[in-house]
């Protein structure tokens, strides 16, 4: 039987999503480079069990990709635009930053460290090795260190700094979905499953971990499809990811979803998926954990208003103990709708529910 | 081609047809579980399913959300590959083409949603693009309150997606709109699931509701269009919500699209009950055509306005007996009437002057007076009166008359004091006509058939048909006869139209009236020309229309059953109802 | 007395009662088989009955059927003895009087069928005539089609047996009329009777489902009075017959007996989707209002004429937003509307301004053009400015404009070139009010206290009440104070109507403004004034509106939740929501 | 228990509808004193059997309650209107052209002669004793003769020409009624039934018969009501008469009940009423027949126009049979309406259907 394998131009596609991406990004300008881009305090579930965490979000002049055009749903670009990067004192002094913060507000240094830049912190034109070198010091007294990377830049000698440092160390890859399709006609990611696999391979030959972070609902995909996607994509993420953050999708300033937004044409994910997710994958070899930016809000992960906040505690309980039990002590009128919406949403009527 | 669906009816743009599943499914209707959908290429690849004969197969697509830019879509969209069975194509409003596919899924439905402009336009789109015969899909938008105007902007099948979701929300729908279950005290429907005590009445039983509202709504809009009723039924049913009148009032504006669909003429009673009535296209056909093909044959005799009358055909109406009692037919009948405007007596049983009933209150709004001033002044301006006699009370119908006349040199005589058929005022017509020469019956029997060929064929059809014409018949029963006696066309009492004969056919043909024309293939037809059999049809053909057609083999006069564009465009159906044909040798 | 009636809900002029009988029975609603009736006086001497609780005993009667000779019903009717229990006597419109039944059955009620003007003149005679809270009952003549239109009349109760005979007779009702059920090939219902195979569908079946569509109308009937949107249902419903549209357009010209029955405000929205709602009561109450009470306060700046927005209240829309960005507020901004005609600033917030949702398709109609010019023109003839800026799209307002102001001596000038919120639009607004003074805050503020208050109390209320005006609050929840800082009134953002304190109400009782007076008898009200505790009342007072009570015992102030000349004539039922009482040594 | 008799005035009403009745007889002219009104011949059961019957309606001045108001269905005042009498002469000549149709139209003398005048032919005043001994010779051969009368003029003087010629006689009275209040108030007829039951025992001790005429459906009563007072009427008439004449209203031009059908105030009965009524009677000790005049049509007693004629041959077929089983053998879907008519109608919803 013949494959419907459709019939368009790869670059044809690849230019028209970047297009209509890439024309959102264009309304933005670029912040202070001495300022991280976000820090925050928390605590998070490891390997080694819950722990006090410092989240450090740094301003290295942004995602190459995001330039380009960029994810449908990441809207983080607008937040670093420095095409030129940004130098090795900056990035110190970001750093800085969050360590007087973590002062300020916690009781003490906090065990794990997590540092993303919404790009590669292993890539040396976002952040030099010699800057690398200095933040593993910095921290060296720290139990585990969290660094996000595209696949591409995973290498031994990259993350030897850390390693030497004595920390536990975790290359963080946001791979969204395993669905190659998926991530690259629906989120417009341009590196393959392949890819990541590899990266995962060589990081933990090199003595790192790896955690993943995968998409809960890009555009074009149905609630169902969506919830699919992420199930399937968690079960082969969990092969070589010790820990897997679902993150379902917030409608975000310039993006592509956001524009189907407004047009009606997106709803972000229910609360009820992403339960259903953790629920459905509660037994996979590997920590999944789901932090809903948004929950509650028409623009962040819903349910119908009335129980957001306690799904939404639900969620936060399972990330904290990975017992799916959590999710059997709260219901809602509102799941009747879900179901409904999961029966019948098909991509030619979506969003069927707002 | 459209192997599996067939328009059975046509109301207007509204279409009842039939998915021919294993299982038939009437339209407009629910697809129900009859879809099988062969899946989104965004979350994979797909195989090109097999047919299957009891489903309708939705190919393997890429749908468009709202909001996905024009130039992503025509870069992402994918082909529809053939199958063998019932298939459906998903389009969006910019890749829209014509795919070969039994049915077409538009994506993004619920962009149509409050918003009149983009309902009517989109579907319009649609419609006029896909092939006529091919069935139209919208998936998840559905309730009792806009199906029945989706039916009539040309939608075929629909879901009860939205009915259910709004029954598990608590939403509580009916053909007026949607209300909070927790707003109610009392269930106004009949279904069984609402039998029960409010308090007992659960979501559940809400979608049970929902579901059973939307399936009874979609076999009254069958049933309307079946009737040819659609439009008086959303005429009302609009109402309660305000886009949907709007809708049903740009729908009205749509000229071409709106004329092609709308009938000559149909069984059913017009009925005029909103100022929109003034503007439906079955009435501004009437309006245009007075308008633009009206010839007065009778300008040597005083025009004669007189309001209309509840009783139809006017002549027969009491009052209108005592008119013509008084003016003992000296003058040119002409009735002044809401919604149609101006009626010369010739075109009394034409449609729908016969056939429509309007509220009648005795007060005339502004618009009213407006628009039939309007199309007095219209008829005025190419007819040739030496004067009027204005027998019209003076409430509206006199406000008419001076704006239609005003700045015209044409004299008018008001004979109305009171009520028109009041004793005075019937005298006062008769001392008006003091004077003029009697209209003969014959004479105007002869004018009514020209006319009706004029409003029928086109200006200036009633002498060219109908050169020397000899009558035969009592009215209105007439046929009109050529020199030698040959029957050339009868007039049909009920709708008021022309019948063509073979001789008339030919003297249309030969004539220099421009005629609606089909051209079939090679074959005798018998009883009825079916769609597949038409080459060509020209696109102004109407519903009812006379049509000449002609192939190699064959020649012939029929009533168009199907409108010229779906003549051309259909695999399927009666598109002529043949009367007389003979052999080309 | 109606001790076994009562009427708990109004809208407009239809009413939901409850007939209080052991099992009570809601209305509009059938009578049933409870109806108990002693005989016919033709037929034979009758027994007067003795009362049964569980009964409405129909006291014997001679019933007039249609013809018969007024002077004969006059000789031969019969009178209506007391009974211990509830009770209804026969009239006919030439016999009707208060009899002191609890309810009314109309004798001959076939012919108000098919006739409009019948209908409205019977019916409203009839409820003229007897007691506000007596019960009228209709026998015979309810349909699906017809129920709304009954109810909103003032018919309380009416029977099945229309349904039934219909059905032995293959009749299949609906909301929408009637049809034959050898015509229909669907059954359009959603009714256990109507979900089995249409060839199966028996005349037996028929009587069911003409018994259930009718249930179901009379529970819609009372849903919708509930919600208090029945004339929103019939506004769409009747259109299915021209009689029942032309019965409501008679309706909307009953001046007084439509107006007293209106409320000054009420909770749903007003949907206007026909012409005919440029005349219905609450929409005639709004301009009448505008055009004899408002008093422009700021006659020192150009009036600024703007179209209205669909976002509500206007000035909190974005294209007002933006005309207020331009003009700076240098104008008095006065929108103009259909179906509302003009609405100054002040009364954005006043029902229906707030309240009305229109289907908008960008034209106007002849009748609007005309009715919002006229109303336009009364609003210019009663304010004083010295120019108009007409800030408004060339279509259709630019017309009303023009033929508001032909003929006077004020200079206009349009700003408006293509959109009103293109940027050259609005650069041309700012400049045609160069130079002008601005107007304060505060001064709107004051200006809009007043504004309501001659809206809701008459001209020259906002002056005789607000002599000195202090605000407190912050727009749009404003209250007035007098000059020792004691509250009067504070604004019901809700409604943009006044509620006044008890010193609101003493400056009221003593101003010279014309109050809407009740006087209760010897006691102290709490939370509510029942109306059998009222000795009169002004038979103007409609509901929503602020009244003045005085006994013997108490003074205070409240609001209306009956019309006057119910609360004079009930003897049952809350007539005043009390806010405020004080008593009197 | 008080009785709630109606206070109101009987000359008052009386008055009125004379008013009523009598606006309409205004408007007519008389006709030619020297012909019948009417005349025709037709088949009867008499107590001797199926006989074939003359029936003369003679002018004779007519019906002078008529003059003064009338009853409310009669429209045969318009017929015959010569306020002063006709004359003996004239009334012979009558007699004389129905006897010559009869020789053209029949084969020989019809057993039965039955004379009408929409008055009393025994009122000396309409028809002298001179007028009337010159007919009871002329009818000497026959078997029968009926002779109409108001119940005040039966004497046995009155009656003696007739008996002693031979001849088995009938009075025939309309007494419409045996309900007064239904005679006087929706009939507008004067007399009370002890006036009848009397006008039958002078009869019957002079050696005649009674035959009553009783009509189904006056104004003013429902289908149902009309039911039951023929009924109750047949049976009370059947103690002094032979044979009952039921006459279903028909609409007749110029009377009360025009008025009302007019505006829709009045339907005549329908033939399953006639039906019913016979069946109910049929064990009655009297012939009880119906003619139904006018049947079918809008105006005459109708059902609704499928089974007019079936349902009125069946009557016909009763007519001669007495048999009740002949209305067992129709039926049509219209009884379910007539029977809903029966249930539901009452005087304030009349009529119920047309």
């Amino acid at each position: 039987m013949a494959e419907s394998r459709p019939e368009y131009d790869y670059g044809n596609h690849l230019d028209a999503l970047n297009r209509a991406t890439g024309r959102l990004r264009s309304r933005h300008e670029g912040g202070d480079p001495t300022q991280p881009t976000r820090t925050w305090l928390d605590e998070d579930l490891t390997p080694d069990g819950l722990r006090s965490s410092l989240t450090i979000i740094l301003d290295t002049g942004g995602c190459r990709w995001a330039r380009a055009g960029g994810c449908t749903m990441c809207g983080y670009v607008s937040e670093s635009e420095n095409a030129e990067g940004v130098s090795h004192e900056a990035l110190l002094a970001q750093i800085e930053t969050a360590l007087e913060r973590e002062a300020e507000q916690a009781d003490g240094p906090a065990d794990v460290v997590k540092l993303y830049s919404s790009g590669s912190i292993l890539d040396d034109r976002e952040v030099g090795p010699e800057t690398r070198a200095a933040i593993a010091e910095t921290f060296a007294d720290r139990e585990r260190i969290v660094i996000e990377t595209l696949p591409d830049f995973v290498t031994a000698d990259r993350l030897e700094p850390f390693l030497e440092a004595g920390l536990a160390t975790d290359v963080a890859v946001g791979i969204e979905t395993a669905n190659d399709r998926v991530r690259r006609d629906a989120v417009n990611k341009y590196f393959d499953f392949e890819a990541v696999e590899e990266a995962a391979a060589v990081a933990r030959e090199a003595g790192a971990g790896v955690k993943g972070y995968l998409l809960l609902k890009p555009p074009f995909l149905t609630e169902s499809e969506a919830i699919e996607d992420a199930v399937e994509s968690i079960e082969r993420v969990a092969a070589f990811a010790h820990t897997i953050s679902l993150n379902p999708t917030t409608v975000m300033e310039d993006t592509l979803i956001e524009e189907l937004y407004y047009d009606g044409g997106y709803r972000p994910p229910w609360l009820w998926s992403v339960a259903e997710v953790l629920n459905r994958t509660a037994d996979v070899d590997a920590i999944v954990v789901s932090d809903p930016v948004g929950a509650g809000s028409d623009r962040g992960p819903h349910n119908c208003g009335e129980c957001d906040e306690t799904v939404e505690r639900a969620i936060g309980d399972f990330n904290r103990r990975q017992d799916p039990a959590v999710f059997g002590e709260v219901s809602c009128a509102c799941e009747r709708t879900w179901e409904t919406v999961l029966e019948r949403e098909q991509s030619y009527n979506m969003p069927l529910e707002r | 081609m459209t192997e599996y669906f067939e328009v059975l009816d046509r109301d207007g743009p509204a279409r009842r047809g039939e998915l021919r599943l294993t299982e038939p499914r009437a339209t407009p209707g629910l697809v129900g579980d009859t879809l099988a959908d062969a899946g989104s290429l965004w979350a994979a690849d797909r195989t090109v399913p097999e047919g299957d004969p009891a489903k309708l197969t939705v190919l393997p697509h890429r749908a468009f959300p709202a909001g996905t830019p024009a130039d992503l879509q025509s870069a992402m969209d994918v082909p529809a590959p053939e199958i063998d069975g019932p298939s459906a194509a998903v389009v969006s409003p910019e890749t829209v083409a014509d795919l070969g596919t039994d049915a077409y899924v538009l994506s993004a439905p619920g962009q149509l949603v409050g918003h009149a402009r983009a309902l009517v336009e989109t579907l319009l789109d649609v419609r006029r693009t896909i092939p006529d015969d091919a069935a139209l899909v919208v998936s998840g938008i559905a309730t009792p309150a806009n199906v029945g105007l989706l039916a009539y902007a040309g939608v075929d099948l629909v879901d009860d997606h939205r009915a259910v979701l709004a029954g598990t929300e608590g939403r509580y729908l009916d053909s007026t709109g949607e209300t909070f279950l927790e707003d109610r005290a009392e269930l106004g429907c009949a279904c069984p699931a609402c039998q029960g005590p409010r308090a007992e009445f659960t979501r559940a039983d809400c979608v049970d509701h929902n579901v059973a509202a939307l399936r009874a709504e979609l076999r009254r809009v069958r049933e309307r269009i079946r009737a040819g009723t659609l439009r008086e039924y959303l005429e009302g049913q609009v109402r309660h919500e305000p886009w949907l009148t709007a809708a049903l009032r740009r729908l009205d504006q749509e000229g071409t699209y709106l004329r092609e669909r709308t009938p000559l003429f149909r069984g059913s009673e017009l009925l005029a009950t909103t100022e929109d009535s003034l503007f439906r296209p079955a009435v501004a056909q009437f309006a245009d055509r007075v308008a633009e093909r009206y010839t007065n044959r009778f300008s040597d005799v005083p025009l004669l306005l007189v309001p209309c009358s509840a009783g139809k055909p006017y002549s027969d109406s009491k009052s209108h007996r005592r008119f013509q009692e008084a003016a003992r037919y000296r003058a040119h009948k002409v009735s002044l009437t809401s919604p149609l405007g101006v009626v010369p007596q010739e075109l009394e049983l034409t449609y729908p002057a016969q056939h429509y009933d309007a509220a009648v209150t005795g007060s005339w709004s502004e618009t009213e007076i407006q628009v039939v001033a309007d199309r007095l002044r219209t008829y005025l301006e190419r007819t040739d009166y030496p004067r009027i006699v204005a027998h019209v009370p003076e409430d509206g119908y006199r406000e008419i008359v001076e704006r239609a006349t005003s700045g015209m040199d044409l004299p008018v005589t008001d004979t109305v004091s009171g009520h028109p058929t009041d004793g005075d005022s019937l005298s006062a017509l008769g001392e008006a006509l003091e004077g003029e020469r009697t209209i003969r019956v014959e004479e105007k029997e002869r004018a009514t058939l020209r006319a009706i060929a004029d409003y029928q064929f086109g200006a200036g059809a009633g002498e060219e048909l109908f050169d020397e014409l000899t009558l035969q018949g009592r009215y209105p029963r007439l046929q009109a006869l050529d020199s030698d006696g040959d029957q050339l066309a009868a007039l049909v009492p009920q709708y008021g139209t022309l019948a063509l004969t073979l001789a008339g056919a030919h003297a249309w043909a030969e004539s220099s009236i421009e005629t609606k024309h089909v051209e079939i293939d090679a074959f005798q037809p018998h009883g009825s020309i079916l769609a597949p059999g038409i080459r060509t049809a020209e696109s102004s053909i109407q519903v009812g229309e006379e049509v000449l057609f002609e192939g190699p083999q064959a020649f012939g006069i029929g009533r168009a059953t199907m409108h010229g564009t779906a003549m051309e465009r259909s695999t399927r159906g009666e598109a002529v109802d043949v009367r007389h044909t003979e052999p080309i040798d």
